[in-house]
């Protein structure tokens, strides 16, 4: 590996990296042979500190019982750690305790108030029908898009979308075409996961509450990098997964305005979120139980309180100073490399620590496939986007994406081995 | 032994010789109330003037902790000011929630006191509310009802 | 603790128990002061061994990645691991591999099938409408009763159930009917959570497959304690829970044959699950992945695929002659106690490791206290099958559910632990 | 180098210069294959008399795995008897999926051999088989169509 002192000429991380590294044991993998770990896909899913893991087997190991069922000593402790993780979850974010949802993840979020608002009968305020519209965009996630398309295509609902420029930023010169008086849901990506892009919010919420619309924010990108305030952002849905943000595989948050949550139909049915049961009917509780039908991700919620406190102990604001100095050195690094270029904003400008690029005659995967030779971790294909794929006319990218744990040695890393990759391949 | 803690004499006193439990008619409000996650229920009427808990009367079926606080609240609140009955509820409400810290003013909630020992126990802090609580909501509701509150 | 030679007479189990409690930490627990935890509310939810916390952490520390997008190492062997779970989930309950889809519960398992079928189309064979069956039973769990419930109301279609005998078995006299040209689903319960009872499938699955309808089997209860065999039952659909037969929480099981799965509209929507996107819309893969959108519970999933393999290590067969013995011992023994009576089957016939009862004059939170107290931990309430409480005219039942790690003492603790209880609440 | 065990000369060969890759006109069959992990897509046209492989032409983008495999296994089965195709196909296909176990029968599989280092790379199987898949595809609806299969 190259050891210029180039990156000297970086700010020094308020970050302690080396403690950092220290509470993740997967980085101390070696990947094909003897190569460092160098994971830069922490935009698919991010790695775990101990603490995360150990306060999972603490629960096990010590207090595990169904929560809000049992009434002996372990149901109560597992019934006060869950609700303690809720919590912290909800501190984290600024919002009230009840308004946090566990689900298994964003995209089982992002479902829920699509399904939740399809189920709404009519004459109530949630009620979607045909010729009502639902406003996406072109660089939505899958996840946030589909769910869009179903819940038009079940009720006739028209589904239209903001366009994305050149640069990567979303287009809002047809704002007020887009978000009109028939205009339900706004859904949109807070970051996008593919071009780093963050979506400046303020002129999108203010347009869409003037017209009755619920504004749905997938913050999947956003919530685990920087300090996302529930209250301050003027949304009425937030959607975001634990596993990005240190926590376990199989939680996710949905917020909503209480009063929405309240009032919307329930979306799982079951245990737990009723209020009264015959044979013929049920009636259903307040969020969050309302949206938490049966024995709940118990574990899982509290290892995502865990990596809570693990960022709160950190800092979100030193952890985005620095994502963006990595970002700053990778756009500046990658940008040497000849015939590479990136796609998605050149600059740091509301722009977080995710870069996708093209390499000239080499296909994402074969250079995926080479990086991942010199133990680097990237994400390679339609990164779950396909349709903004089509809008720059590729159909992949390889991306890199960073989190609190990556140094600048990881982006002198990225840099070298796209270099070594390219004269690989152009010398075959 | 801590069981004696929870169960004090006085809860199976009020268990075994509820107060008020039989609904008096015409109420200027009744309200049912349900603990979802056991299935007890019970049924409140409350009479009052606007200013005074004339009457509370109750019936339901429930475990000792809920039956004998919904006996001390019936007891405690008739013949009060509402806003003092208010203020005697958040009382209870404050001592049931604080995990043990609080134990109670005896002048305030009366027999209520004797439920200290549930705030160690939070499964059952439910049961203990059961009966303040539908008192509390009927207060609100005829309140709201009668154009006194805004 | 009395010390009476009694259970000498009851036999040897072919477990090992030492060994067994030994792999479980939380069996360690002291309850209430000094009392030795006795767990019997693994029907509410089952303890974790150490086999399944060790694999859980594995993936954490030596494989997190997102499975099937990334394509360097690390992915690849996370892929592998958390199609080797479903693998091994999928040779538990004899089917095909892609016949086992990840959900995060049972609850979401059942809710998948619903929804499904609610958003099939019009002229297709998974349409439902206005004059339509649905027929359940009085002793589901609000997971198997509101779901279904839920659809008949979008749809229109009409919620018929099978009634419970005084024994607690379930009433089949009328099910030519109930299930008739009009049902399309049949969806009942393998076990009852609240009796033990288990029912009878041959005669109902025939009836509903001689009529076209699909048959949903709620098998919570019976999958982790006995062989369950999801080619020999003719039924449709399983559903499962992860939690409830060792394995982590936030992982669910749902079963159903391919031919059905590939045809049926997708529930959740978003990455992973899909196999072209535009703007205007998508289409899908085919199962297991059709459902299973977004970053999957794989360290749950691979924790289940642990659970499978220490469960498939002791035998389900000897677990179960255990939990019959354990149940046996407990039905004689509660019975003896003045003014107790079971709500249940009394005999062994047809019936599971969950024993419901009532003590006169106790109301089952003040029981479950008492025995809290003694370090007991039983279930009390509605179990979430509030109308079968209303067929037995009570609000709640006390409830103790055994499982592979409770040993004969167990069930003399909770024998003596009743008559302690019955004792101290008659003498105030 | 692990590297050059996944990527054999004779991948690049064909991916440089790919074989039959422009699609002849009016053929029996097309199909059209995806690569729904990355988004790589390969047009896959085939002429068949029944019997025999007339022509195979494609057209697509993808990674050079991808893109090799297809030259690959179009030059291979042009001309040759629809079943001995199939046995060819299933003979790479074990070879693929294998995990390293299995280097080919060149013999059979000719310059398919080539990519009996990609089984070690589970990720990259998808593209090894899409050009190959698309082929089996193409003939068993060509088949079906014209009812010579059962
Ligand atoms: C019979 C039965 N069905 C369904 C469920 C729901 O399972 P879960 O809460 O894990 O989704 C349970 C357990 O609570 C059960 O016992
Ligand atoms: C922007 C965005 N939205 C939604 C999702 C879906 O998240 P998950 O797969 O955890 O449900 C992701 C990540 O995959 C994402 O990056």
């Amino acid at each position: 590996m190259r050891n210029t002192p180039r990156r000297k000429r970086y700010l020094v991380s308020r970050l302690n990296l080396s403690a950092i590294k220290a509470e993740f044991p997967i980085l101390r993998r070696e990947i094909r042979g003897k190569n460092r770990l160098i994971y830069l896909d922490s935009g698919a899913t991010s790695q775990k500190p101990n603490s995360v893991m150990a306060a999972e087997r603490d629960f096990y190991e010590n207090h595990n019982a169904a929560v809000h069922r049992g009434a002996y000593q372990l149901a109560e402790e597992a019934t006060e750690l869950y609700e303690g993780a809720r919590a912290k979850v909800a501190g984290f974010i600024n919002a009230d305790i009840d308004e946090v949802i566990f689900t298994k993840s964003a995209t089982e979020s992002i479902n829920t108030i699509a399904y939740s608002l399809g189920s709404a009968k009519a004459g109530t305020r949630f009620h979607i029908r045909a010729g009502d519209r639902i406003v996406v965009s072109e660089m939505e996630h899958h996840a946030n898009l589909i769910p869009w398309q179903e819940l038009a295509s079940r009720t006739g609902a028209e589904l239209v979308w903001f366009k994305v420029s050149e640069e990567g930023r979303l287009d809002t010169s047809n704002i007020d075409e887009l978000i009109n008086e028939r205009t339900k849901v706004v859904a949109l990506t807070h970051q996008s996961n593919v071009l780093g892009t963050i979506v400046p919010l303020d002129q999108i919420t203010a347009k869409a509450h003037s017209v009755g619309a619920l504004f749905v924010l997938d913050a999947c990108q956003s919530v685990p990098h920087y300090k996302v305030d529930a209250k301050a952002l003027m949304v009425d849905f937030i959607a975001f997964s634990g596993h990005k943000m240190l926590g376990p595989t199989g939680v996710g948050i949905l917020w909503g305005k209480k009063d929405l949550l309240d009032e919307m139909p329930p979306f799982l049915t079951g245990g737990s979120m009723i209020e009264t049961v015959t044979m013929e009917g049920a009636t259903y509780l307040d969020a969050p139980k309302r949206f938490e039908a049966g024995v709940p991700n118990m574990a899982q919620a509290i290892g995502l309180g865990a990596a809570v406190e693990y960022l709160n102990a950190l800092g979100l604001d030193d952890i985005h100073a620095h994502e963006v100095e990595l970002t700053k050195r990778a756009l500046e690094g990658l940008q040497s490399i000849t015939g590479l270029s990136i796609i998605g904003p050149k600059d740091l400008e509301m722009r977080g620590g995710v870069v996708s690029f093209a390499v000239q005659g080499i296909h994402p995967h074969d250079l995926g496939q080479a990086l991942d030779q010199y133990g680097i971790a990237v994400r390679t294909g339609h990164h779950c986007a396909w349709p903004l794929m089509r809008r720059f006319k590729t159909i992949a990218t390889t991306r890199a994406s960073f989190y609190l744990y990556n140094d600048f040695d990881d982006i002198e890393a990225l840099i070298d081995g796209v270099e070594r990759a390219r004269k690989y391949f152009q010398s075959r | 032994m801590e069981l004696d803690s929870l169960y004090q004499e006085v809860i199976f006193e009020h268990y075994r010789r509820p107060l008020n439990k039989a609904l008096k008619p015409n109420p200027t409000i009744q309200v049912r109330h349900t603990n979802t996650s056991c299935g007890d229920e019970i049924t409140l009427n409350l009479h009052t003037d606007g200013k005074k808990i004339i009457e509370v009367s109750w019936d339901g079926i429930g475990c000792s902790i809920s039956q004998a606080g919904t006996s001390v609240v019936s007891d405690l609140v008739i013949g009060r000011q509402i806003d003092e009955v208010l203020q005697i509820i958040e009382a209870f409400q404050a001592m049931i929630l604080s995990k043990g810290s609080d134990s109670g003013d005896e002048k305030l909630i009366g027999d209520g006191v004797a439920f200290a020992g549930v705030s160690k126990f939070p499964a059952r802090v439910k049961c203990a509310l059961l009966g303040w609580m539908a008192t509390k909501d009927a207060i609100l509701q005829a309140r709201c009802s009668d154009g006194e509150g805004k």
